[in-house]
């Protein structure tokens, strides 16, 4: 009952205090070299931004991540929605897709090296294939998703295929693409960090490696709490698309 | 045209070449015998309803008129011209849901125009226009999902009037909807198409509905579908919910009702 | 990176196996210094590995055309046909990869009371350390070896108490007291090919002068080191970020021990092969034709284990 | 085929059952044995290097021999999933309690909501060596990592299902003046069953990526350290033979988990 | 007490204490005032209909007499005592949906015995029983989505039946059903009524269907729903379809139609 009165923010806000309070007390208990506590994970981070290096670090995985997950992004719409329109081709083609996306696909990421060789190509498109699949395979949902009501109808005006592409099916997507973009955008991070923590020369992955063998927890903490606060951000704006879109394009609204 | 079409509202044109012609047709989906072999004709200007327990393939014989479906055999003509596809001048009526829900009432209304590529401008006033006709003043930019089910219907009958139709083919319009704004909505559907005379074939599960607008009551079968009775309704236009009352209409009721009871209880069991 | 494949490459990175470790020293000396510039090569960046084959795998993928590579796995990768040049020595004393354990620890004082033995990496120096310094010390004992994965998880297997003893990078030592050495390896051990500077057999025979140019910088790099440690010792704290003060001690003592050579020197590379061989179960490790004299600089010393010797 | 030309607009005619003569399960064998004659056809070539790759037939013949070896079967493949059961039931336990008590409560709701959606864009692999040093070097820590994983996966999909419990249901049990237990176990639980299973399906699928990313990027032991193992060393073959199989493996571990849930999805009844 | 009930059908009770009484009942969800106040009494087996447009506060009355919703203000007296909680002998049906799709046939049948802990045996005996009364005899071991609509519905009636209920409040139950299903099923309720010889509170948006089915229909105007008319229907019982026809039904319908055509009209445009 009071919970309805008090803001949005502050349950959760409660809640990470809470964890924090935990991980202090923990942290003092465990008195150990690598379990820090909040105060030295935070001091840590704190010299590490003023780090040219590692922002350095940072700035190219945020390139690096830009450009693929905008490839994913846009790779992933396209072939998802011309597939979709096929229910024959995606009835042929989406097991192997499935079957793909559930390979935990780190350990092909050995292949990538042998092929792209280490550097931006091999991990971005590492992180490019971690987020086009999924994407790929919500757009084809979506796209087969498209009320037949709505095909019908367009069907009845005679439309082109060209014209039902912009007029029904990309407006009837749109919802889908904004929540696919959320998604994708986590899976796309996760992918260029594992890719950095396994072969990098640069980015926030390879300094958390780096890290971890200079046994410094506390900057790895400091580090993760970055990327998480880093990650928010687009995360929750993406939130806020996909929430707009919901509400102005979906039938029940 | 369509002082032609006003003139011979209410009798079936036997002289003039009828809108609708359908001869022998039958539908199969697979091994699935859906629909037929049926025979159907509508006058210019003629509403016709059809009844019928689910399933049995009103829908299947709507759409191939409206050329959505091929049929597997038998003829269908459109104003005295086999298919060759869509027609400009057939407008199509489907449930509620048709309306796009990331369009405005207005944008909705002027959807059909705007496919035909009629101008930005020239669109937009004709469908405020026919949003004004269908009584929907005042809501033209709203979205779909802050209408009630029967705004949504008004929206798509002012799109299917934007399209100057000589043919309306309506699948269950108010199927979706309470029984009171049913009512009101087929009055309304009434006013429409006796504006502009066009042929109607309208399907439904409401007896009163049928009764209510059409000029022939035609009464399907289980499926495979074929017509089991023609009920035509004598009863004067323009009409409104009150002539249902009239000894005439009663007795059509009946006569649907006892007709079709059989097949709606067999249908209600094996349905899924 | 630049491309490894056209002759007259001048300007690439360099692949250094934990380079967070003093291994890296040479190099970012080398680098501010301009010993590799004033030859004529450009060194980017000092591209890390993870220990193991990593760095090998790396140098041959990705456009690294040369590396300062654990000793071990060249012996392992050209086991497994990778072609591989050895040009110059690198580190050759095993200072920085002391085993300690928790200063609490009372239990645990010398080589033979450790039962159970912490090494990072399968096939890494510290896998084999693990093998010849009870060997050398004469500890008979049974001895648990456990691979930890990485120097943090060694530290953290200490702190809970599942290993007697693990590496613990001399960075971390220097930042607290928790620790206490119980095999000293340098100690035991006067000589032993830690890593080589090594690159492709295609490389080398393409780009002689350029091979030469870095050994020869590296070799400028460590007479350099020897002679300004305090300057060293502060670009290696500003690499890793730790304290001056840590950073000088870890220099200090590593001269000392003689850590850096670009020479070849035979004791060293025997001692390290023996190792390999223990550790690996294999009396038959080929790697005499590995090495090429070549390209060392005229006042390093070059000599190669008898056994190598009749051969040439 | 067709007898006269269709009058229909192509996007609403029915879906062909053949192309070409073949129906689509063929197209779908097709396309696999096309890649991977592709692949092959271009290993034999001689056009890429050994140590790049090897024929497909090679890699198969190599993952089939790792099963007759007892060092990678007791040793990798028992190990890890061992550990990926054991997560997948911890996550699969805790997910749908958590979710209960989200549905429950709407202020565990608010609370625990914001960091279900963001979660996946954290790095939580960077956490395993504070889980060493707190769990020690078992298993633990790689089982709660992965448990960690795919509990929130877990949790999101039960969560919908508790919510998506048609309200007329909790209506009716009102009605019949059913307890909060009598509720779980007779509306809710059996509302939210298809979502659960959904969740879980992925659950697994995250439980295995974790296990996997573990040990190939940090761990010493278990499958995912084989194939990292094999890289390191060059040996080629046998990092190939690692993919295929812990491809294989993941999928069949899929496919028969989704097997198994689909027979209590009522929704498919 | 059935035999009681059977004697007093048709006559609305005003000796014996009526099933339920309502006085003065408001409910408001906020600022929104949905019902009320509102007078109803309901004699024992007596059949009570309300229609009214969308919103008006028709299932908020339903839920409060059902003790689902505790009213704003007001009293409400079931079987002469005030309500306590959700009564053992208060059947409710809901619309279609209403069945639990993870349970068969029988085992939705058996459901309210079941969390009345009923033995195993017993519940699904009684059940088997109940399901051939309701004529679904062969789909015992059916899932609701095997079934159609109107299969449905009989399951949610069997289940209400298995309560022995006194009272029955139905809230549109029909509401999802086409019309010919529809109006087999309110044959069919009204067969089941007549057997068990219970009060009836009936909401439904069909005027067709409350005056078959009704000794009174109540006419509920736009929210703050209060009641604006009372129509009895003097038509013989046992009754079926055909008495649809007769001129007090057709009366009655269009009594009704003309109260709440207004009301309609003004809630198509309002309500979303
Ligand atoms: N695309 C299709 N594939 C297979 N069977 C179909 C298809 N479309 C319709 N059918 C079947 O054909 C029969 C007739 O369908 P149709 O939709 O025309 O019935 P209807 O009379 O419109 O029913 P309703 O009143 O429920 O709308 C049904 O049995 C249906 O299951
Ligand atoms: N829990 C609630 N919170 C807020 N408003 C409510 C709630 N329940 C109902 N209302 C409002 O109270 C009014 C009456 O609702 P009610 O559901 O009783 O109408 P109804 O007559 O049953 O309508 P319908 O015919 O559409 O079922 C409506 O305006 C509705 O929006
Ligand atoms: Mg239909
Ligand atoms: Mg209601």
């Amino acid at each position: 009952m009071s919970a309805r009165r008090s803001p949005g923010w502050v349950p959760p806000l409660v809640l990470a205090v809470a964890l924090v309070a935990v991980w202090t007390v923990t942290a003092g208990l465990a008195d150990s070299v690598v379990y820090p506590g909040p105060g030295e994970a935070l001091r840590s981070l704190r010299s590490d931004i003023t780090d040219s290096r590692f922002l350095g670090s940072v700035g190219d995985t945020a390139r690096v991540l830009l450009l693929s997950y905008a490839a994913a992004i846009a790779a992933g719409a396209v072939t998802g929605m011309l597939l979709g329109l096929s229910a024959f081709w995606s009835r042929a083609t989406l097991p192997v897709v499935y079957a793909l996306n559930s390979v935990p696909k780190i350990v092909l990421y050995p292949i990538f090296l042998l092929f792209l060789g280490i550097g931006d190509l091999s991990r971005g498109s590492f992180a490019f294939v971690s987020g086009v699949l999924p994407m790929f395979l919500i757009m084809v949902e979506a796209t087969a998703g498209v009320r037949r009501l709505h095909l019908k109808l367009s069907a009845s005006l005679g439309m082109s295929r060209w014209s039902l592409l912009r007029r029904i099916v990309v407006p009837s997507v749109l919802p889908s693409l904004a929540s696919g973009m959320r998604l994708c955008f986590g899976l796309t991070l996760i992918g260029l960090l594992l890719a950095e923590m396994f072969s990098g020369s640069s980015g926030l992955g390879y300094e958390l490696l780096r890290n971890l063998s200079l046994a410094r927890v506390e900057n790895i903490i400091g580090q993760v709490l970055l990327i998480g606060v880093l990650a928010l951000l687009p995360t929750l704006a993406l939130q806020q698309l996909e929430s707009r879109i919901r509400n102005r394009y979906e039938v029940s609204a | 045209m369509n002082t032609q079409t006003q003139a011979q509202r209410g009798t079936a044109s036997t002289t003039t070449t009828p809108i609708v012609r359908v001869e022998g047709v039958e539908q199969h989906f697979g091994p699935v015998h859906a629909l037929g072999p049926v025979d159907l004709t509508i006058g210019r200007g003629e509403f016709v309803s059809v009844v019928g327990p689910s399933g049995c393939g009103k829908s299947t014989l709507l759409e191939i008129i409206g050329a959505l479906q091929d049929p597997a055999r038998g003829r269908v003509e459109v104003d005295g011209a086999p298919l060759t596809g869509p027609r400009r001048r057939t407008a199509i009526v489907f449930q509620e849901s048709a309306t796009l829900p990331w369009r405005t009432v207005v944008d909705n209304v002027a959807f059909a125009l705007e496919v035909r590529g009629v101008g930005r401008k020239e669109r937009r006033d004709r469908a405020r226009e026919l949003v004004e006709i269908v009584g929907l003043g005042g809501f033209e930019n709203h979205y779909p999902a802050q209408l009630s089910g029967g705004m949504r219907q008004r929206v798509a009958m002012a799109r299917a009037m934007s399209m100057d139709p000589d043919l309306i083919l309506a699948d269950e319009p108010f199927g979706a909807l309470d029984e009171q704004t049913r009512m009101l909505m087929a009055e309304e559907l009434l006013r429409v198409v006796e504006t502009i005379g066009c042929g109607v074939l309208f399907i439904t599960h409401s007896i009163q509905e049928a009764v209510l607008l059409s000029d022939r009551v035609l009464v399907m079968g289980r499926r495979p579908g074929t017509f089991i009775d023609e009920v035509p309704v004598d009863l004067p236009r323009p009409r409104a919910h009150a002539v249902l009352a009239e000894p005439a209409a009663t007795a059509a009721q009946e006569r649907i009702w006892a007709q079709i009871r059989t097949e709606a209880e067999v249908a209600m069991r094996s349905e899924r | 990176g630049g491309s490894a494949d056209t002759a007259g490459v001048t300007s690439f990175d360099i692949a250094v196996s934990n380079a967070s470790e003093p291994y890296s020293i040479p190099w970012l000396v080398g680098k501010d210094q301009g010993f590799f510039a004033k030859r004529g090569v450009t060194i980017g960046e000092i591209v890390p590995g993870k220990g193991g084959g990593t760095t090998v795998r790396n140098m041959l993928s990705g456009d690294l055309p040369m590396a300062d590579v654990g000793f071990t796995s060249v012996l392992e990768s050209s086991e497994a046909g990778t072609p591989l040049t050895v040009v110059a020595g690198a580190t050759q004393s095993v200072y920085g990869l002391d085993f300690y354990t928790l200063a609490g620890n009372t239990r645990v004082q010398t080589i033979n009371d450790v039962h159970k033995w912490a090494y990072t990496n399968p096939q890494s120096v510290t896998q084999a350390l693990s093998y010849i310094l009870p060997k050398v010390a004469g500890a008979t004992q049974d001895i648990e070896r456990v691979s930890s994965g990485g120097a943090g998880e060694g530290v953290a297997l200490l702190e809970a108490g599942s290993v007697d003893v693990a590496v613990v990078p001399p960075s971390v030592v220097a930042k607290t007291g928790k620790f206490r050495v119980v095999v000293s390896s340098a100690d035991h051990l006067k000589k032993f090919q830690q890593s080589v500077i090594t690159t492709t057999p295609e490389f080398a025979e393409r780009n002689p002068d350029t091979v030469k140019a870095v050994v020869a910088g590296y070799a400028e790099a460590v007479d350099f080191i020897r002679a300004n440690p305090a300057k060293a010792a502060q670009l290696y704290a500003d690499y890793i970020d730790i304290d001056v003060a840590a950073a000088t001690t870890i220099v200090e003592k590593a001269i000392s021990y003689d850590n850096w050579g670009a020479g070849f020197d035979a004791e060293a590379i025997q001692q390290a092969v023996d190792a390999q061989r223990l550790a690996m179960n294999r009396t038959d490790l080929k790697f005499c034709d590995l090495f090429q004299k070549t390209y060392l600089p005229a006042n390093v010393p070059a000599t190669l284990p008898a056994e190598c010797e009749g051969t040439r | 085929m067709k007898t006269r030309s269709s009058v229909v607009p192509s996007y609403v005619r029915p879906t062909p059952r053949r192309v070409a003569g073949l129906p689509s399960p063929a197209w779908t064998v097709v396309l696999v044995i096309g890649t991977i004659a592709a692949v092959e056809l271009y290993a034999r070539s001689g056009a890429v290097s050994r140590l790049d790759l090897i024929p497909v037939s090679e890699m198969a013949a190599r993952a089939i021999e790792l099963l007759g070896d007892r060092e990678f079967v007791v040793g990798a493949l028992l190990r890890s999933v061992l550990l990926i059961c054991v997560s997948f039931a911890a996550s699969a336990v805790a997910g749908v309690a958590v979710a209960y008590a989200m549905a429950r409560s709407r202020w565990m709701h608010r609370a625990v909501k914001p960091y279900v959606n963001v979660f996946y864009a954290l790095p939580v692999f960077a956490l395993y060596p504070v889980m060493v040093v707190m769990f020690g070097t078992g298993v633990l820590p790689i089982v709660l990592l992965a448990t960690l994983f795919s509990v929130v996966i877990v949790i999101s999909h039960a969560l919908v299902g508790f919510e998506s419990t048609p309200p007329i249901a909790t209506k009716l049990a009102r009605s019949l003046e059913m307890t909060r237990a009598q509720q779980l176990r007779k509306i809710l639980l059996p509302a939210a069953l298809p979502d659960i299973l959904a969740g879980l399906k992925l659950g697994l699928a995250y439980a295995i990526i974790a296990v996997l990313a573990t040990e190939f990027i940090l761990a010493t032991t278990g499958l995912g350290q084989v194939v990292n193992r094999a890289y390191n060393n060059f040996d080629t073959l046998d990092m190939y033979a690692g993919i295929v199989f812990v491809s294989v493996f993941a999928l069949l571990a899929n496919l028969a988990l989704g097997a198994a849930l689909s027979a209590f999805d009522w929704r498919r009844r």
